[in-house]
């Protein structure tokens, strides 16, 4: 039982409720641009170098900049130790998150040049490659990007039956569905989107909406870290 | 894995008349966006892999094969047999997929098709068990990529799923303290087929099974999998690109309405190859 | 007993007996030279790719074309899955098949490019890579490789005490010895030998022969797989 | 791993700056040649690690989590624990730190922090065995570098000697043939703690906890481990230059001073995390 | 591996020079074609190892080492001891030999000593068992080429031949439920010895244990492995020419005598090492 | 017991004697300079290539000679197989080699050149990182290497409670405490320096001075080496 009678999760949320959310911005002295998330359990460091130079120099591109993304679990952030070197599910998040920020960032602008955006798990729970979507953009919003837009990221799924906001560990291990999307909230768009369980095209589709209207909330989070750092102390929009 | 060479100039020109052609509803090899490239499906290719299934998708072709060992479950599920699906594409498919370990696409490409499998719940895992928390069953589907030209989600899945179900693995018992062959086989424990759908978006325009040109100039990938019914099992965008919110949807419609059409092709095949 | 009292081995052949062979030429769309042959239950892929650049360029040679070879199974090649990652003996092997082809070709109508040879085991039988030699020259010639002569390889052995052609998986486990050897067939010169086993000078010598005057089966099914590509419908040379 | 862009002139300009301030006793920040940075050590900052700790050292930053798991010990050690440290120099920390399995620096830095723990007895690994010669407690100390700016070698080590201090490890027991968690927590079996302090040599010139530019411009690094009774239990020189015999002793003396005032602080941050 | 600095028109010179040579019957260093180079068999120079052999020929040097451990046999072979062949030509040994691990060149090398050793029945594997099926005796010979100079083949081979004959190892038995060291040694099991012969062709022109020069303007190596009884064991060719096929039997005779010499040298090597 | 009542080691040394040691100079003829040491029952053969061409370019140094060193150890060298890939302590050691060879060497006369430093222990006793340091300073100097002074090293260490001089294996493993340390003896400075164990600072200082002191010992047999090769059947110095 991950739902009570009541509609109460394990955690104590309601089924379209998020977990706390804490960014914090610049927080890495050496990189370009960073942010430290905690998001719900997870415990996320992202820092930003570039543009920089990049080497071996032929895998430089001549109209736009080459955008490289790491995604890390600290051998200490699981339940079980995590093996340091990157696994698969690392691989592929990296390949998915890269793609999730790329539509974002105006790479035309630094041809011949690289950025790497490394996303750190120093403590993991459900989520964190949403988590981690979320502190990236913002890291590199931080290291002064010129972008689009920023990228704001949510999971949905549906647990107990009942479609949920925001899978925490468990919910994310025995729920019956997981569905982490990522928006640019102004333009509108979906730049990632992964699915996995059973549910069927309305399910799917109540899912996706909330996920959709709840994105929102996180870019609003967003906004208030770099309003934070940058304009602490002068009138906050909102 | 691309399998066109990427010239700045070629995609941009490539994809203007792509985009001409799609406002009439036509593709560049005279499709129309719905429309699958011939797909044919060769099962038991290979005899001595318990199961083994040649996907042609257009020039694309795909080969996979079932293996099977006795091994421990892993600790957290001592109750399940293993089931594990890797895809490589051999440096015969194109020249541009270097030997040496699966890089990112390849590793993508393994996952997305192995959570069709899993979420769907295809092979009953609880009933590969031999001695719970001791000796299960462990699957292996490997495949390997011959000649690459798009699609190759589609046509992975298709020929693991294919595989899986030609597959008549040896049966084990537990007699005596030790594992031991019966000399029979039995087939696997399947209770759901899942079917890929896979479709490029380009400027928000969706086409399926998307051949290699296309794909060097769509923004995004989407492959949706439908189960036997028509249940969402598993999804996965891919690409630097970014759709509409509501074209997902749209491509949730297509993917059902595309799966019941594949899944007839493969259950005919996997019926001529068991004849 | 591998051979049985009337002389006949466990797949039905006499002792100078080949496997059947099929040979398909330009199977692969995207290689500049492809060829698919079966021989016996071995099933294998060959892809060529070249001339083409050098990556990294150092490796480049001013005087002649650079030839590479890989000789890979796939994992459900064989009765106990073979673990992707190359074996010691795929690589000894990949290494004596380049010896084996090289001296087939005029590398140097290419210099400071490379040609790729791919031979990809799909299913595995004794013989494996005499037969992937035989395939390789094919997709070479298929691929416009400039050519001396074909390469034409089989092994001979030793099984049940007698000198036997064209060694299957079991003869190949169980057997005395093994002498796989490679040939261009009209410059009459040998590109491939190796020998495992115990033999007699005598023997050693019959063996060698057999396998010098059987090859030649081999060339013979080469060229035509060859026309019939090429020349098909035209009248066969013979 | 250093943090500091390198250029010869500049490296050379900075480093006649240095010798001219140290000449005055002080240094390019402000400290005196026997000042550490700003150390803040915060306890417990990862739930789910069983210890774990935070160390700022001016802007170095590095955070130390402990896991265990039950394993066979090692064939010549049947009656001992396990202890394992392992340091990375994670890519965030700087634009010099390359992701990837760990280079000759992060080695070092990994196998002196050991040493150290190791050398000084902190843990008595004899109480870590559950079942002789073959299930032991495995405790496993990584050591994540967040950011570089000089004297990792002690950040490191202040990180995994609190981590340690802090940890409370499941408990398990040998019943009826196997091992078997009790659900209970225990602390580590703590026997001293060693203290780790580092200098950098400038011509022949020492300073306590050098930071990034000090390191670029540095003869040779020492580091020597101080236990709880101010003897010395590891030590190491790093660094393409040498320096005077004389100075070792010199060195020795430092450390087992600074290490009093390290200990203090290391001290009262595990008692505020306990509180 | 090659030892010698390859240059295209050094090579073509020195190639022009050999063969107006060897028509006179003549080798560059002053050898006739059928003529070894200086052979020395260094008996037990390595004392922590179970045997050992240094090798001299010319000025290829290459130590072997035997190490033992008991282990697990292969699934399929239940009822035999393991023989491990394994050669790395280190860096010490030439500018051209890389550190890392094995190229094709010394994986080559490797395999063909291997199969030489284990073609010849050299060690009788069914004595090395323990416990069937549980327990074997694991015999590993390492070389390590410490500098080339042509004919690595049959240097490590006399390493790895003599090494094994010199060999003493640990005594085990299975008493009472476990295996136990008696602190008693024995010699292997040894029923033949090969003898490898390697010669170069150069224009169809056959010259035994080519040295570095040689090798480097050969068209191709022949190596042939000839047992006690005069009785073929193992062959390969390498290199990237060819040959007449008549001249596969020339090598066939003169490895045949030439390995009786040769096999003299080892055998009184041994003899000497033992007294 | 590793100490008898009369002061005498296991392998019948007194507290400051050395072990054995012989050295030969030139000894592998593909090497620019080699030297073959055995101290004790250590076996090491050092192999020194340069000044040489770097590969890859981007990491030759502009103002000096790049300094490579690895320390490896032949599977066949320890009492327990030793697996042929590098272990983390042969990095460590290979690192600290480097640094303890690197400050004897005048490596701004050889810019944009690399110099390889090959130290393979056949056979491991006690101190076989001084060894290799003892050894290789002789192999750079056999190169004809520019340097300062040679580097001289030696360990001291504790056993049984006492101070001693040269650790062999069972001391090195069952004694109290072990500190290698290398001197340029001319120029008197410590160029490596490690310490593991539990010392007083009494201790620790009387080790340390008996480290000084007997590094001299090594320095000589050193020099002798070196004479033997270049000037044998001349007078000697000393």
């Amino acid at each position: 039982m991950l739902i009570d009678e009541k509609g109460i999760r394990t955690d104590g949320r309601k089924w379209n409720e998020l977990r706390p959310i804490k960014m914090e911005v610049g927080v890495l002295k050496n990189a370009d641009g960073s942010c430290y998330i905690e998001f719900g359990k997870n415990k996320i460091m992202v820092a930003v170098y570039g543009p920089k130079e990049v080497h071996p120099r032929h895998m430089a591109l001549s109209d736009r900049c080459l955008l490289r993304c790491r995604y890390h679990m600290s051998p200490f952030s699981t339940t079980t130790r995590k093996n340091p070197a990157p696994s698969r599910r690392e691989i592929e998040i990296s390949k998915v998150l890269r793609e999730a920020l790329e539509p974002s960032l105006i790479l035309e602008d630094y041809p011949r040049t690289a950025i790497d955006v490394f996303v750190e798990i120093l403590q993991s729970d459900g989520g964190s490659r949403c988590a981690g979507i979320t502190a990236a953009s913002v890291a590199l919003a931080d290291a002064g990007i010129n972008m689009r837009d920023l990228v704001s990221a949510v999971a949905v799924g549906k647990v107990d039956g009942k479609i949920v906001l925001d899978l925490n560990d468990v919910e994310d291990k025995e729920g019956e569905a997981d569905m982490p999307v990522a928006i640019m909230p102004n333009l509108n768009r979906v730049t990632l989107f992964q699915f996995e369980g059973i549910l069927t095209k309305e399910e799917f589709e109540k899912a996706y909406e909330l996920a959709l209207k709840s994105v929102k909330k996180i870019y609003k989070i967003q906004r208030e870290a770099l309003y934070e750092k940058y304009f602490e102390g002068e009138v906050k929009v909102e | 894995m691309s399998m066109v060479k990427r010239s700045a100039i070629v995609d941009k020109l490539r994809r203007k008349r792509m985009l001409e052609l799609l406002a009439e509803g036509k593709r560049i090899d005279g499709r129309g966006p719905l429309d699958y490239r011939k797909l044919e499906v060769e099962i038991g290719a290979i005899e001595k892999a318990e199961g083994s299934a040649l996907v042609t998708l257009g020039n694309t072709k795909v080969v996979a094969g079932v293996k099977v060992k006795v091994e421990e479950p892993f600790p957290d599920t001592p109750d399940k047999g293993i089931l594990i699906v890797n895809a490589e594409v051999l440096p015969v498919a194109s020249a541009y997929a270097e030997p040496g370990p699966p890089d990112e696409n390849a590793i993508e490409l393994s996952r997305v098709t192995d959570r069709g499998v899993r979420a769907s719940g295809m092979v009953d895992l609880s009933k590969l068990v031999i001695v719970e928390g001791k000796w299960v069953y462990s699957i292996f589907v490997d495949v390997s990529v011959l000649n690459t030209d798009g699609n190759l989600f589609d046509a992975t899945s298709y020929a693991v799923v294919s595989a899986l179900l030609n597959a008549k693995i040896p049966k084990y018992v537990f007699e005596d303290g030790e594992v031991k062959e019966t000399g029979e086989v039995m087939p696997l424990p399947i209770s759901n087929v899942p079917i890929s759908v896979t479709m490029a978006s380009i400027e928000d325009k969706l086409v399926v099974d998307p051949n290699g040109e296309e794909e060097g100039v769509m923004d995004a990938r989407l492959t949706l999998v439908v189960d036997e019914e028509g249940r969402l099992c598993a999804g996965q965008k891919g690409g630097s690109g970014s759709l509409r919110p509501e074209k997902l949807m749209e491509a949730v419609e297509i993917a059902i309405n595309k799966s019941k059409e594949i899944r007839k092709v493969i259950e005919e095949a996997v019926k001529v190859g068991k004849a």
